[in-house]
């Protein structure tokens, strides 16, 4: 049955988020996040963990709460909000990805906040598409090494473990396997790079690294890829609507409070227009990123939903990002002021795992074009 | 969060989607296609069957013939009719006939309703005048007692319907002197009545328009819907049925033009493979799919009893400007070939995104202009201040 | 010497041809022509020669006035302001190239108004590239004959003379041929397509039509093909900028008198910002539009002057045109009121002799992308 | 109707790009690309170079030491230099320069003036205050006579140029009984005067700018530049020194746009061969070449004695939207890269696109916030309506 509204205990889990980042994630906070190298706060997540956000997406079973990807999306848009760098979406995603391949054993650790996984899919070419992904996967032994290239890994420089995609040249062409890299794996090289968003993006060389486990069948890694994008995606999209939420509602008390000419800004129609459309934009990536995400949920093929949400949220967030500041003027374009966190992270948003036209691209292709 | 619909209301979009598998030929196809927003004899003919059927009242309550049913199934018909564009009995369902069930006499009652369920009277609202658009409260025909009787002076434009309904629903002012928003009363006038002259306006989106002119118009003050001076609260109530808007029009747009992408070779390969014409169909998919939302936002909204205004007014702006960037996307997509006109046997589709061109901006000002809705938005929607 | 003005002769020939129109061509005459299956007025085109209108162009040598493009230009705007369908730039662009050919017999007809040549490029795939250009050229004793289509020709169904281009089978693959054909020579159906804009495009079909002249030689067409679109692109590009500004002072016009809410349309900050913006683009238009006329008529290599002109003067049209129907709401939209006038032409000039994104296409080519 | 230089103008343009092939070092190059609109050591360096061989005062009369050459002259020159990001004296040489000449006092002018062209003299613009953008003539500071001393009190911000200039050109009120335009003072506060104190404000866009706070400042009387309470009159008569406009800093970061394109292989090809990148490329460059028309319309307007006015705010407008066109042109075309910034090794094109998409805000905002700019072709350009 059609129903947008949060359900009363999602409108809890919402509030006490919501009120836990305002306490604990304070934009001084995030400016000591971004200064760190490791780009997170561990004794965040640990309270994150604590709060149980990472066993909410996971059944009982597995040791989660037995919530949905819905909760995670619910915290996805507050974390947008809160505008705090966290490898949450990213370890939720690979997480799910790990419970259906069965690691039950890997997931609980992610749940009790001792494992932090991502996906490692991108490269060189950093659409995240299936032919652009090279990295070597070669037999040796019982196991596998692994050499090439991942770059734009959101976290990868911190993570505990990497959901890496990758070829086996024996394979034949379009074959696709997913295998386990631990962060710490000698041979693999890691740096953040210095990004717009400062959340942190890393490249990683492998070296001839030994691999962790496969996940999935060798060769056969393409559905659970294509599984694990549209959780990330999906979540993607949630923090920016969230993001985009944030900056219109920042905007319009900006203008509410400030007077020029002898009269507020929000009382002037240009600047009531824009408002206007950027609430036509934030309302429009809330539904569809909810929406995605809820696909998703549902186990149905989702990759429409998931990328339609992806490249609106992203215009959506960038639109809403760049009229914020063009309505604060010069104090929005102040690096002490909170709004330029948002701004700068929009454009980070739309360009990793995929820009809005990547996302476009896939759209065309899930539509049969 | 849940964005399924019930397994009832799949089945009663089926059943509606198998009474228009019935129902339209591809005469009435090709008429609806032509006659846009009026109603040719076959498109009168299939209202009259719907009425029939009993698929004109689906949301009237029980007691007033309809079969009650709440606002989701209500989108899910009108989302399915909008695909064929099919009439649906417009305004004079959702507006009139609800607002004559509120504050109507008795006598009302018992003489429109069933009629305008039954398909046989049809009105068209006659609000706007030469004077009076977005700030329609300025209007100035004027409705005078006399005895038992108004008699009616003035003139409206752009009464879309007038030339194929059977009643004007007037707005009118009974009281000059009143505050301009006070003074107003509504009044059901008969097209035929003596004095009122309907003369026809062509658009450039090649629609049918009106002008009514009412001269000495003498109806009688039985005519009056609900009581005097009390025009602007019923026209401001009626709003509220009309917000349940289909999105699915503009979905058969895009789908004439992806079609057309598909079948067209261009530089050795269909369209559909050059990647800007990917990408352009791409963004308009993404865009038809959140206004599908808009509008399932509307209707979830009313089925559990909300007025969506600010939300209507995102809806109506998405909408227009929807219809707009699919005009410009097909201008890029076919070339010379997006300005041959229907008429002409080298149109493509049917001359559909030629003549998407000429009428898009129709929905940008009507129904309320796009700038008045941003005000609507920022003010109701965001809490900023009144002008 | 940069001046971005109109001399003063020039500004008395502006005056005298805007007083001209208003006077001759008011709305009522060319509601007329549109219905007029001949596509303009034969009347109006013999006033047009006896103003020296045709003659502006031409040398004196060749009986010209001696004035230059530039004057055309002028003339161009003033047509576009009007929104006049005639087949003035069509057959200035046509005729000059038919003087670069030494053809002052042909030129003489054309300024004393008793021949109309049209430039006949476009066919099934109608860009106005030499690629897409078919129309077979058959060598037939001393002359020619001419087999295909002709697509979107304005005024070709009414023209006297085309200027079509072809190729002949034997020439080598990118050879183009400029050749001319009478209007009325047997074996040429015309009709002209019912298109938005009213002003007639036409569909011209050869079945073995007895060619006239060779124009330039056989194979050698091309220079001269793209100097010819070049005229008739910077010309249009001058049409579509005075439409541009026509939109938009009939726009300020209404707005300042139409009054709602107890105050003129013209004091709402949306209705300034929305007519500043149509300024801007009036202003580019015109700018751009002057410069790449001045280019052609220096002899300059001018593609992308000229691709840039048609280009922006399209989207600044189309975006006034669009944003005065907004502005001016139901009586905007209303057949019996000037403004559709302009609203249709605009689509019809935008993809007629290429769209938009050809003529940026053209851009990227002309800076060697 | 005449887009060419003269020969003198054209040989004028040579000498200029002579001299700055002569003069620009790479290392210099990479400074003013790192430092943006702060100028370092070595644009210091470069400044006082212009300044003795003469650069710095083109436009200036020669009664005063400079060229006097006409706006066609300057505008080429600021458009080489733009080119490359140097250093021309900014508002200093354009703005503060003229005022002095017009209304300055004797001493003044002898003070000041040598040392404005010999680039030994910077000033810093002090007018907006944190309660006082848009609406700048509502600001606070005040300057208080005292005897031969006015003593200043007050706050400053966005004062960019405050750390590397040494005077502020300071508005501060006067009379703060008269109407708010009325009771305004321009002076001349050294930085480094007691009571001076200017701290940092870093911005997103990684700019430099201050704010500078004035406590209990005692300046001599003589520091006010012409009469009392006419701050605004000069203001506004300054702005018309400032409307020559060079648009070639945009030109250049289109041209490192497309070379990324062209260098770079995706799919197998140089994204330039991809449609939708030449179409978008080719889209930048005709508005890039639209902004050199109105630039060179600006140029024009003064060189036959006319003050820029709506044209002005065209130029700022398209041009401040054009740098977000290309940064948004950019994120399609470079896609994660374009996130990279400067100082990662990493970064195409030196990371001009990642930097270009933290600052072409202030662009949009600042010299006048596009809204405003609007407002002023609107009235000023097509006779709309004052608010």
């Amino acid at each position: 049955m059609i129903d947008l509204a949060w359900s009363e205990a999602q409108q809890m889990l919402r509030d006490s988020a919501r009120g836990f980042l305002a306490k604990e994630a304070p934009k001084s906070v995030i400016r000591q996040i971004e200064q760190d190298p490791l780009g997170y706060s561990p004794a965040l997540w640990r309270k994150m963990a604590e709060l149980g956000w990472l066993a909410m997406p996971f059944p009982e079973s597995a040791g989660g709460i037995g919530g949905s990807l819905i909760d995670a999306g619910l915290l996805a848009e507050e974390l947008g909000r809160a505008c705090l760098p966290s490898p949450y979406i990213h370890t939720v995603a690979a997480g799910l990805s790990l419970l259906d391949a069965g690691r039950t054993d890997l997931v609980a650790k992610i749940i009790s906040g001792d494992l932090i996984a991502v996906p490692a899919f991108t490269e060189a070419d950093p659409r995240p598409q299936p032919h652009s992904m090279k990295l070597a996967i070669a037999p040796d032994g019982g196991g596998y090494r692994l050499s090439g290239l991942k770059r734009f890994v959101e976290y990868g420089h911190a993570a505990h473990l990497l959901l890496c995609s990758g070829r086996v040249a024996e394979d034949c062409e379009d074959a696709i396997t997913l295998i386990l890299a631990a962060g710490d794996a000698p041979g693999l090289s890691r740096r953040a790079l210095a990004t717009t968003g400062g959340d942190p993006a890393a490249e990683l060389d492998f070296e001839n690294v030994a691999a962790g486990d496969l996940i999935g069948q060798r060769g056969g890694g393409l559905p659970l890829l294509n599984r694990t994008l549209n959780r990330l995606c999906a979540l993607r999209a949630a923090e920016m609507a969230g993001g985009t939420r944030q900056v219109l509602e920042m905007t319009v008390d900006y203008t509410r409070m400030r007077v020029q000419f002898g009269r507020t800004l929000a009382s002037f129609q240009a600047v009531q227009h824009i408002c206007a459309n950027m609430a036509i934009m934030a309302d429009g990536a809330e539904l569809i990123a909810r929406q995605a995400i809820w696909a998703v949920d549902r186990g149905a093929q989702a990759d429409f939903e998931v990328s339609a949400a992806r490249s609106f949220a992203g215009q959506a967030y960038t639109m809403a990002a760049i009229n914020a500041v063009q309505l604060h003027g010069g104090i929005g374009y102040m690096q002490e002021y909170d709004l330029q966190f948002y701004y700068r992270r929009a454009r980070a948003e739309e360009v990793l795992m995929g820009t809005t036209e990547d996302h476009l691209e896939r759209v065309a292709a899930a539509l049969g074009l | 969060m849940d964005f399924s619909l019930t397994p009832e209301q799949e089945a009663f979009q089926q059943q509606v989607r198998q009474f228009i598998h019935e129902h339209l030929t591809p005469e009435l196809s090709e008429e609806v296609e032509r006659e846009q927003y009026a109603i040719g004899p076959l498109g009168k003919k299939f209202v009259r069957l719907m009425g029939r059927q009993g698929w004109l009242g689906i949301g009237w309550p029980k007691e007033y013939g309809g079969q009650g049913r709440g606002a989701i199934d209500q989108w899910l018909f009108l989302e399915e009719m909008a695909l064929e564009n099919l009439p649906t009995g417009g305004l004079t369902l959702n507006s009139a006939g609800p607002t004559l069930m509120r504050v109507g006499s008795e006598q009302q009652k018992k003489e429109y309703l069933p009629k305008i369920l039954s398909g046989e009277i049809e009105f068209a609202i006659g609000y706007t005048e030469p004077n009076a658009g977005s700030d329609l409260a300025s209007l100035q025909t004027r409705a005078v007692r006399e005895g038992d009787s108004y008699v009616i002076n003035g003139q409206k434009i752009y009464t879309s319907a007038a030339h194929h309904s059977t009643h004007i629903w007037l707005l009118a002012r009974t009281d000059p002197k009143a505050p301009k928003h006070r003074g107003l009363s509504i009044f059901i006038v008969p097209n035929d009545h003596p004095g009122v002259t309907i003369r026809p306006l062509q658009t450039m989106g090649s629609e049918r328009s009106n002008e009514v002119f009412f001269e000495d118009v003498r109806i009688p003050a039985a005519n009056i819907v609900g009581e005097e001076n009390q025009g602007w609260y019923y026209v401001t109530m009626a709003l509220d049925f009309e917000r349940l808007m289909p999105h699915a029009r503009i979905r058969r747009h895009l789908e004439h033009l992806t079609g057309y992408a598909k079948n067209t070779v261009v530089d050795g390969r269909p369209l559909i493979q050059h990647p800007q014409v990917r990408i352009a169909l791409a963004r308009l998919a993404v865009e038809v799919e959140v206004l599908r939302l808009f509008s399932m936002r509307c209707a979830w909204m009313i089925e559990r009893g909300q007025v969506p205004n600010a939300e209507a007014s995102v809806f109506k702006i998405f909408m227009s400007e929807l219809n707009e960037h699919i005009a410009a996307a097909a201008q890029n997509i076919m070339g010379a070939y997006a300005a041959v006109r229907a008429e002409d046997s080298l149109a493509p589709i049917a001359g559909r995104m030629e003549k998407l061109y000429r009428s898009f901006p129709l929905y940008k000002f009507a129904g309320g202009t796009n700038e008045v809705m941003r005000n609507i938005i920022a003010q109701r929607g965001l809490g900023m201040p009144r002008g």
